[in-house]
């Protein structure tokens, strides 16, 4: 056969697969083949493809408590400026400072800050929205959000060499391989 | 089939949402503030008058007391407009046939009122007293700032209620002595000569080793010299009834 | 006025317009245009304006959401300043105001030239101060919109001077014939100058007659007095003197000329302290409850008809010179009664009284008046004076002799001054078909009422504070009236300068005539005239004035007196005694179209805007009328829609429908009916409320009759309540839960019980009172936190004693003038929407049959530790540094959550926008230092801060604190026995602190640990140990 | 452990019929693509008729004013109230259902979570409308958030109400986050399935561009998980502050301490019931759906419902033993005003919805009866409407002060705002049903994938693929 150049503007190359096993399966083979930038992409979570690809990450959640450590330090703060500093009022001769009173706004502010962090730390770590993407270039990735499972190694990758990658893919059987225009 | 985003999209994407973001806080901020603004609280707007009084010409250049048309000002809530009667005492023998004064003359001969538009209105639940004010050092000046060189009358400040409440919290920072109050150029003494002369004169007692230096320690000295109780001033039932 | 005012623009805006605005035509259009369909009342609120008017209305109220920044208004300056005027100050003026011809001396608060709110007069006698809730609603009845403002021939508008034309002309025709056609009606008259007035025309006329005629009658005084001392004589009693006061049938601590007096003398003999612990014993014998009955220490229920023979039985016992045929039985009770009274009057000769209502026939008056004196009670505990009136007269006689001769057509030239028999005199003289007859009626009176749309000429009538005019009070002290307002309408008159008009003098002013009359009666020279006159006018009383003691003695002795029959045992369950009385607040009618009397609930029974057939419960029973018609599926809810059955009742061939209400203490087999409701011409308020009693009464059967048919209808009828009465409606099956008297809400306890223990601690519920919970908090806010030498703090509290609380309400209406409280209609009042910051808590203890009723005013308590505050989300409502629970009615935004957190729910809400008024007039009214609430607000009461906000201004100006005594609020101000106290907690000497400082003090659920700043004395009574035994026993507590 | 719940899912599947990845997505996704059967039309039509009296209803209250309602002294607080904490009840079983049987692995829930958290959204809409409008003035109800102004003055922050502002809103954005988050990768499936470029387009945009990237996936699962941790205490802390409007105060009924978590359970027992009240015809519906919402969904329900309903009586029980307990005669009293009062029918009504007719689910048989079930769910909503009606209304009437008793009855405004709130719910959860995925596509594919993948027939795809001649991507 012939070696065919590389598109030079070539996104990656991606196999498409029937069953999330095989995907994990080529997942762990890609890795260990040495590929560093490669993705899997899959139509619901599948459980164990991350640790086959070798991902490990824990910034959302770390996200969620910050901000609701500073929710709840907001509001409470808000509370206390109000009733203690900014304008005290004998109400019910009640202490300026009766915290135990504010002590459901406190909960709430932190509840919803918190929310608010995974919501937006989730899509911001996810760099969305990115409506476009050179993935949906591939006619069969509309596939991807129902029944298929697809592997893409990019062309970023330093060892990305067109029909090496080719012939990896081929070995990992998938249904369909197809270059990702860039 | 192509898709139908394009690579640009993903821009215009996330610049709406940080634009929208950005948009939020800015209308917040806006509102706060206009709310505050002149625009808003019409502070420094003329208001056409049946008889174009200068308060300029009457006080500054005439150098007549507040208290000759005000007259009820140190014994009432209200300052009070002066009657026609009043204002006739000189205008029987000056500018008798000024055009300007007609509807004065007109009120005064038909004994009809004149009616002027109200520059410095409160709400109606907004119970101000005058006299609980100018006898406690709380000089015109402080909310008919610049009267002196109005030769149409505005009103010069906001008059809303975190104005209101800036000084009730702390009087200090405007109090002056009660003899000072009608006096509009009145500066606080500047040097410690000029202030001990200021308090002898008006035998406000004080600890002649340490002389107030600025308004502040001046305002500390006289609210308390004036049995005034700051933390009572922003009592609600003392505005509102 | 879309928005709520202050008052301080628009005050000075009407007081300057009010002369040029009385004449405009544009004004006089105005107010003819709302006569006289325009209703107060919020009934029609909703149906009557269209949809987005009201939706801008509604934003406009915006107006009072705390953004100031509305088109700025007007700011009128006057051409020129009278003397007097100060701008935004307040003047005060002593004047007088009559109730059927007697006088109650007055002091008119005036804001820029307009009265906002009327004080009694200290050195009147018949006020010494204080107020009765009528005096204080007088007020409204001047700038009432539904006021008569023009003269009427036939109901078209007529001007003036053709009417004094014509009655000129017609005049000189009579003084021809020495007046021989003329008849002059009019209500008592104790006016001097009036009187003259008339007597000039009666001496130019011989054979004029001159009639008075009152409803609510006194004439069984006089002949009373006639009967015993053989002329007709006033009493007057000495209450302060008497140990023992027994009244048979009689309010007098409540209804008549002198009842504001009384009650104060009769209370210095009730106020129970550590130091003083003695108090006199009120005896009553009653139909139905009245004021003085609730009073009482000991009460007979009893019909109306043997009471003649009670008293004839404690004269027997006392063996009074009283020689009679009694007829009728006692019961055992009664019997046990008389002894008891009889036995106290006699241990208390001398400074004991016995005392008749105006309802019982001379002959009671006159064994009264023996017992009176065989106890030598006369002269010290009672004194007698010749008749206040100018020309005393028996009311009843007068009225049937006009009508004698109206019906022989001798009658050509009628003219009524402020009466109005064709609704109020006895049904049988039937006045609707004989005042037509008249040729020439002339009818003066301030509305258009039933007699003016009979007459043929209307004036429509001056109100006493728009003119100069005189007036005795009960003692016959006279007060010069004086204006305190240029007349509202232009058109109006007083009967003063009427019967000038026809006496030939129709130049002179008011003021003329009447300072004509007293340089004339004083005969002084016009120098000392002068000041007499200044002095007079003043002080509110002409010096000298008051009438004589008169000395008397029994004509014979013994008295032979006739005894009324009485009811005997009836033999039909639905036969009952009948017992005509004026109504609570609206007296005989003439009140009708007083929105605030209307409103204010009526002492005993806590329904407004009605009179019902008020019986026992064994009665309203027995008739069946019990679970009918609405009383619903479950028998406690037959009040929960407010719903009564109607019944008819025939009485000597007249019928009545009318709503039958059950009130405990009533007696059995009778029913009471309240006269004056059941107009037709009142105004737009009083038109077409309640039932006409009127259309019972006749000259015969002027007060009771016996044998009232009652026949129960299909129908029922809606009760407007503030106050549910327990034991009736809910269940008794098990009191420990139910009976409210049960609750510990009041401390009560009798003076044996105070006497052995003034902490009354081992009565039930006492340590609910007292015992405090800890608190999580530092209560840094406590008053007696506050106390230090050098503490400026006022801690303002009040402290109300129910012992010498009657429940006359004058207090209520007070706080309603005195705080521009609105009136909401009948119909609010029935969804429980009524607005009155102050209400009279009544709960009944013991027996339906014969309970005891305490009582208390409840004003907002200004808890320190309020629950109010604490929930609402707005700080609407927060404490001040003096304690007081302030309510900030621009902050609120309606969540009504403080409302249901107040344990004593003394807070109110504009459901709707109630203070919206149509007339420009009622804007006048109100007071501009207290804020109109919009809708949507809360409110309540703050113990009248602006009037503390004045005098600490007042005092800050002056640097010094304020004086105990310095504040008064309004209802401390009306009480008449003062058991109001307001003042400085933190003041040692201040007498509310003393007062606080009673063993029997005590807060009001106190143990909810709220704190109030307003506490209560225990209600101590002085039950006589013979009797109360049987009732207390019934009650079952301590 | 997973071979456990296999075991337990094999006896009680949580699907009906041969389930592929394309039908699971097209059974669901198809249904806001096609259009809809008449009925919607009708409902949907009932619902809006019933907005359009709401939205009138409104207005004419802001005109008029409160007065129009039949609060009055005593009773300041009527229909408004009572249907606010109603409707705030409803809402909470979505939000449990989603949040707390997620972190208690409940596989069940995902065929109904998307559904229940719709539910919650506008049930709280509802709610939210009468706290708003029951204020006297509600164009100033905005001084209830703390912003910054010229009056210089600020929010009470001891008051339970303006706990509520804070809480309500809060639980608002949250439910809403949370059920858009769940929407994310469904949208990204309905855009994939798009024919017309519009739709494409607007799914696009909804669905930020999600690709089911694997990292993705990862931190989706992780910001999901621990919104449902956020949602679980702010679900309770919700009810138990609206609880609090009533327990902080001193009223005879209100002043309770078991409040919170007898408000939660009730929360979720007329949760559960609306859940079902609207699941059933939607089932009947959407036949589509009964391959998700098993019969045995359906029976869970009912337990949880049962369970639940069983607290909320254990509540009753305590209340009327405090009464009795606290020797307070003012407690006792109220509840002697309970049984025998003017509003005795209220509270037997209460006894009778809530307590005795959910032991009915006690039988299988009724638990499998669809027509029984729904009226049951119907039955228990109006029981749990009574409870709020005894608390609020029963406890104000007669308070403390016997003269200030008083009753209350409401006028056609308040069932006017009552019906007009349930018609906006009902147009609300139509709209949804009509361009929403109703269940969650992606949820149940991982869980028919972790559960059945293997057990059911699937090997039909099983056999090694051929290599495939490659071609340029958009060739082909």
């Amino acid at each position: 056969m012939a070696p065919i150049e590389t598109a030079p503007k070539l996104y990656g190359m991606m196999a498409e697969f029937e069953t999330a096993e095989q995907l994990i399966e080529a997942a762990s083979r890609t890795r260990s083949a040495g590929y560093k930038k490669f993705d899997c992409y899959t139509p619901f979570p599948v459980h164990g493809l991350t640790e086959a690809m070798g991902v490990e990450e824990a910034k959302v959640p770390w996200t969620v408590f910050v901000c609701g450590l500073i929710g709840a330090m907001a509001l409470f703060g808000l509370q206390v400026y109000i009733s203690v500093i900014d304008y005290p009022l004998n109400v019910g001769g009640r202490d300026f400072l009766s915290w135990p009173y504010f002590i459901p706004i406190t909960f709430e502010g932190m509840v919803l800050f918190a929310a608010f962090g995974a919501f937006i730390g989730m899509l911001a770590y996810n760099g969305l929205p990115a409506p476009y993407h050179p993935v949906f270039n591939v006619p069969q990735f509309a596939r991807a959000s129902t029944d298929r499972f697809f592997l893409c190694i990019e062309s970023k990758d330093p060892n990305f060499q067109h029909d090496r990658v080719y012939e990896f893919l081929q070995s990992l059987n998938p249904v369909r391989i197809s270059e990702v225009e860039a | 089939m192509p898709q139908v985003f394009k690579r640009h999209h993903n821009t215009v994407a996330r610049a709406t949402i940080v634009g929208g973001l950005l948009a939020l806080v800015g209308l917040v901020l806006a509102g706060s503030n206009i709310t505050r603004s002149p625009w808003m609280t019409r502070a420094g707007e003329p208001l056409d008058q049946p008889v174009p009084f200068s308060h300029k010409h009457h006080y500054a250049e005439l150098g007549i007391d507040c208290r000759y048309c005000h007259w009820s000002v140190t014994k009432q809530a209200h300052a009070g407009v002066p009657s026609t009667e009043l204002c006739m005492t000189c205008h029987s023998q000056v500018w008798t046939n000024s055009p300007l004064l007609q509807p004065v003359r007109d009120s005064y001969n038909n004994n009809a009122p004149l009616v002027w538009n109200k520059v410095n209105d409160l709400p109606e639940f907004v119970y101000f007293n005058h006299s609980a004010h100018v006898n406690k050092g709380i000089s015109c000046a402080t909310c008919h700032q610049g009267i002196e060189k109005m030769h149409l009358t505005a009103k010069s400040q906001p008059f809303s209620m975190w104005w209101c409440l800036d000084c009730h919290r702390n009087p200090e920072k405007h109090i002056r002595p009660s003899e000072e109050v009608f006096n509009m150029y009145y500066q606080t003494p500047r040097n410690p000569e000029e202030m001990k002369a200021m308090l002898d004169k008006y035998q406000i007692p004080y600890d002649p080793n340490n002389i107030p230096r600025n308004q502040l320690e001046l305002g500390r000295l006289l609210v308390k010299h004036y049995n005034i109780h700051k933390e009572q001033l922003s009592d609600c039932s003392i505005c509102h009834r | 006025m879309e928005k709520p005012t202050n008052g301080q623009s628009t005050g000075e805006k009407f007081w300057r317009s009010l002369n040029e605005l009385a004449e405009s035509p544009e004004f006089e259009e105005q107010l003819a245009r709302e006569f006289p369909r325009h209703a107060q009342p919020l009934s029609d609120f909703v149906s009557r304006r269209q949809f987005l008017k009201l939706m801008g209305a509604s934003m406009a109220l915006a107006g009072l959401s705390a953004c100031g920044y509305k088109p700025q208004g007007p700011i009128i300056s006057q051409a020129k300043t009278p003397p007097e005027h100060l701008p935004g100050e307040s003047l005060y003026f002593a004047t007088a105001l009559a109730v059927s011809g007697f006088g109650m001396g007055v002091l008119a608060k005036s804001y820029e030239g307009r009265p906002i709110k009327l004080e009694g007069n200290p050195n009147h006698p018949a006020s010494l101060g204080a107020t009765n809730a009528i005096t204080q609603a007088m007020l409204l009845d001047l700038y009432d919109p539904d006021r008569s403002q023009n003269v009427l021939k036939f109901g078209r508008i007529e001007p003036w001077t053709t009417f004094a034309a014509e009655l000129l002309q017609k005049i000189a025709i009579q003084n021809a014939k020495q007046g021989a056609g003329v008849r002059i009606l009019t209500g008592a008259i104790t006016s001097p100058t009036l009187a003259d007035q008339i007597q000039q025309f009666l001496k130019a006329n011989p054979k004029a007659q001159w009639y008075q005629y009152e409803a609510v009658s006194w004439e069984n005084l006089y002949e009373g007095t006639r009967l015993a001392f053989g002329e007709w004589l006033y009493p007057i009693y000495r209450l302060d003197q008497a140990q023992v006061l027994v009244a048979l049938d009689s309010d007098l601590l409540y209804t008549g000329a002198g009842a504001v007096r009384y009650a104060h003398d009769f209370m210095q003999g009730r106020k129970v302290r550590k130091e003083q612990m003695r108090m006199n014993r009120l005896f009553v014998a009653e139909p139905m409850f009245t004021v003085t009955g609730m009073t009482a220490d000991e009460r007979l229920p009893i019909q109306s008809s043997k009471i003649a023979r009670l008293a004839y039985e404690i004269a027997r016992l006392l063996d009074a010179p009283v020689q009679a045929e009694p007829s009728g039985e006692l019961t055992p009770e009664e019997q046990k009664w008389v002894q008891v009274v009889a036995g106290e009057l006699k241990a208390h000769a001398g400074e004991s009284l016995i005392v008749v209502g105006e309802a019982q026939p001379p002959a009671v008056h006159a064994i009264a008046h023996a017992i009176n004196q065989v106890l030598g009670n006369i002269g010290k505990t009672v004194v007698f004076i010749a008749p206040p009136e100018a020309k005393p007269t028996l009311h009843t006689q007068d009225i049937r002799q006009l009508a004698q001769e109206l019906q022989n057509n001798a009658v050509e030239m009628l003219i009524m001054l402020g009466v109005n028999p064709a609704y109020d005199a006895p049904a049988d003289l039937n006045f609707t078909e004989l005042i037509p007859k008249v040729p020439f009626s002339v009818h003066l009176g301030a509305y258009v009422d039933e007699t003016a749309a009979l007459c043929v000429w209307h004036v429509p009538e001056t109100h006493p504070l728009e003119a100069w005019g005189d007036v005795r009070a009960f003692d016959g002290t006279v007060t010069i009236q004086q204006p305190l307002i240029y007349p509202l309408y232009a058109n109006t008159r007083t009967a003063l300068e009427l019967m000038a008009l026809i006496n030939g003098q129709s130049g002179k002013q008011t003021y003329e005539l009447v300072r004509a009359y007293w340089q004339k009666a004083s005969g002084l020279t016009p120098a000392q005239f002068d000041s007499f006159w200044r002095k007079s006018v003043h002080d509110g009383v002409v010096p000298r004035t008051a009438r004589p003691v008169k000395p008397v003695a029994l004509k014979q002795s013994p008295l032979v007196v006739q005894l009324p029959e009485p009811l005997g045992a009836v033999q039909a369950t639905n036969t009952l005694e009948i017992r005509f009385a004026p109504d609570p607040t609206i007296y005989d009618g003439r009140f009708a179209n007083n929105a605030w009397l209307q409103e204010l609930p009526k002492p005993v029974t806590r329904t407004c805007w009605d009179n019902l057939a008020f019986m026992s419960l064994n009665t309203f029973k027995a008739l069946g009328l019990w679970g009918k018609a609405t009383y619903a599926w479950h028998e406690d809810v037959s009040f929960v829609r407010d719903q009564v059955p109607l019944i008819e009742i025939q009485l000597n061939g007249k019928s009545l429908i009318v709503a039958a209400y059950p009130i405990p203490g009533h007696v059995d087999k009778a029913l009471t009916l309240h006269l004056g409701y059941g107009r037709i011409r009142a105004g737009a308020k009083g038109s077409g409320a309640g039932f006409n009693a009127y259309t019972l009464r006749t000259t015969t059967d002027l007060w009771f009759a016996r044998d009232a048919e009652v026949i129960p209808t299909r129908q029922s009828y809606a009760v407007a309540r503030t106050e549910e009465h327990h034991l009736i409606d809910t269940r008794q099956k098990d009191p420990e839960l139910d009976s409210t008297a049960h609750r510990p809400i009041l401390l009560t306890g009798t003076l044996e019980e105070f006497r052995q223990d003034p902490e009354l601690k081992n009565k039930s519920h006492r340590e609910g009172y007292t015992h405090e919970l800890p608190s999580m908090y530092p209560e840094r806010h406590r008053y007696d936190r506050y106390e230090n030498p050098d503490n400026y703090r006022y801690a303002w509290g009040m402290v109300i004693d129910p012992t010498l609380c009657t429940g006359c309400s004058a207090c209520v209406t007070a706080c309603q003038a005195e705080n521009n409280i609105p009136v909401v209609g009948k119909e609010e009042v029935v969804r429980r929407r009524e607005m009155l910051w102050l209400r009279i808590d009544r709960y009944f203890k013991g027996s339906p049959e014969n309970p005891k009723v305490y009582q208390a005013p409840v004003p907002c308590m200004q808890c320190e530790n309020a629950g109010c505050e604490l929930v609402c989300p707005v700080a609407a409502t927060v404490h001040d540094h003096e304690g007081l629970n302030v309510m900030v009615y621009n902050r609120c935004v309606g969540t009504r959550y403080c409302s249901n957190n107040c344990p004593y729910k003394v807070r109110r809400f504009n459901f709707y926008r109630y203070s919206y008024m149509k007339s420009p007039v009622l804007h006048l009214m109100q007071n501009p230092d207290v804020t109109v609430r919009g809708r949507g607000v809360m409110e309540k009461c703050t113990y009248c801060v602006q009037r503390i906000s004045k005098a600490r201004i007042t005092a800050k100006r002056e640097n010094r604190r304020i004086r105990d005594g310095e504040v008064v609020p309004a209802c401390q101000q009306a009480c008449p026995t003062g058991a109001i106290v307001f003042g400085d907690l933190n003041d040692p000497n201040s007498k509310v602190r003393q007062w606080r400082e009673q063993p029997h003090n005590f807060a009001i659920l106190g143990e909810l640990n709220y704190r109030p700043r307003t506490t209560y004395l225990a209600k101590i009574d002085n039950p006589h140990p013979e009797l109360s035994g049987a009732e207390v026993s019934h009650a079952g507590s301590h | 452990m997973q071979e456990a719940i296999k075991n337990r899912v094999q006896e009680f599947p949580l699907f009906e019929g041969q389930q592929t990845y394309e039908r699971i997505t097209d059974q669901i996704a198809r249904i806001p693509e096609n259009p809809h059967p008449p009925a919607w039309r009708v409902v949907f039509g009932i619902g809006a008729v019933g907005t359009l009296l709401l939205v009138t209803t409104l207005v004419w209250l802001v005109a008029i004013g409160t007065g129009i309602w039949g609060i009055n002294q005593p009773v300041a607080w009527g229909f408004d109230i009572i249907n606010f904490v109603w409707w705030i009840g409803i809402g909470h079983a979505g939000t449990l259902i989603s949040a707390i049987l997620l972190l208690l692995r409940q596989s069940w829930r995902m065929s109904i979570n998307r559904f229940s958290e719709a539910m919650t959204i506008f049930a709280v809409m509802c709610a939210g409308l009468f706290p708003l409008f029951h204020t006297g003035r509600p164009w100033v109800a905005y001084w209830l958030f703390p912003l910054p102004n010229w009056l210089a003055i600020w929010p009470q922050f001891r008051s339970p109400l303006e706990w509520d502002v804070f809480a309500v809103s809060t639980y608002f954005t949250v439910s809403v986050l949370f059920w858009y988050m769940g929407l994310i990768p469904d949208l990204a499936t309905m855009r994939d399935r798009a024919k017309s470029t519009l739709a494409k387009v607007v799914h696009g945009i909804l669905s930020w561009g999600w690709r089911g990237s694997a990292v993705h996936w990862l931190r989706y699962e992780q910001a999901y998980l621990l919104l449902a941790g956020l949602s679980t205490p702010l679900v309770l802390s919700v009810h138990s502050i609206v609880s609090l409007d009533f327990a902080i105060s001193i009223v005879p009924g209100w002043h309770v301490t078991i409040f919170p978590p007898y408000f939660v359970a009730g929360a979720i027992f007329s949760g559960f019931a609306m859940v079902l009240t609207l699941v059933i015809p939607f089932r009947i519906l959407y036949p589509g759906l009964r391959e998700y919402i098993t019969m045995n969904h359906i029976d869970w329900m009912a337990k949880v419902m049962l369970a639940t309903g069983w607290i909320v009586f254990y509540g009753y029980l305590c209340e009327m033993f405090f009464g009795w307990y606290s020797a307070n005669q003012f407690e006792q009293f109220l509840v002697v005003n309970r049984f025998f009062g003017p509003y005795w029918l209220a509270y037997w009504a209460l006894i009778f919805c809530n307590g005795i007719v959910p032991q009915l689910l006690w039988f299988p048989k009724i638990r499998h009866n669809l027509l029984i079930l729904f009226l049951i769910s119907i039955v228990v909503n109006i029981g749990m409407w009574f409870e709020r009606f005894v608390i609020i209304v029963v406890s104000l009437h007669r308070d403390f002060m016997s003269s200030a008793w008083g009753q209350y009855a409401p006028t056609v405004w308040d069932w006017r705002m009552y019906l007009g709130t349930i018609g906006f719910f009902v147009m609300m959860m139509f709209l949804f049903a009509r361009f929403v995925p109703m269940l969650a596509i992606a949820e149940l594919k991982d869980i028919w994938h972790r559960l059945y993948y293997g057990h059911s027939g699937h090997n039909g795809h099983g056999k090694q693929p051929n290599p495939v001649p490659m071609g340029k991507g958009g060739e082909s």
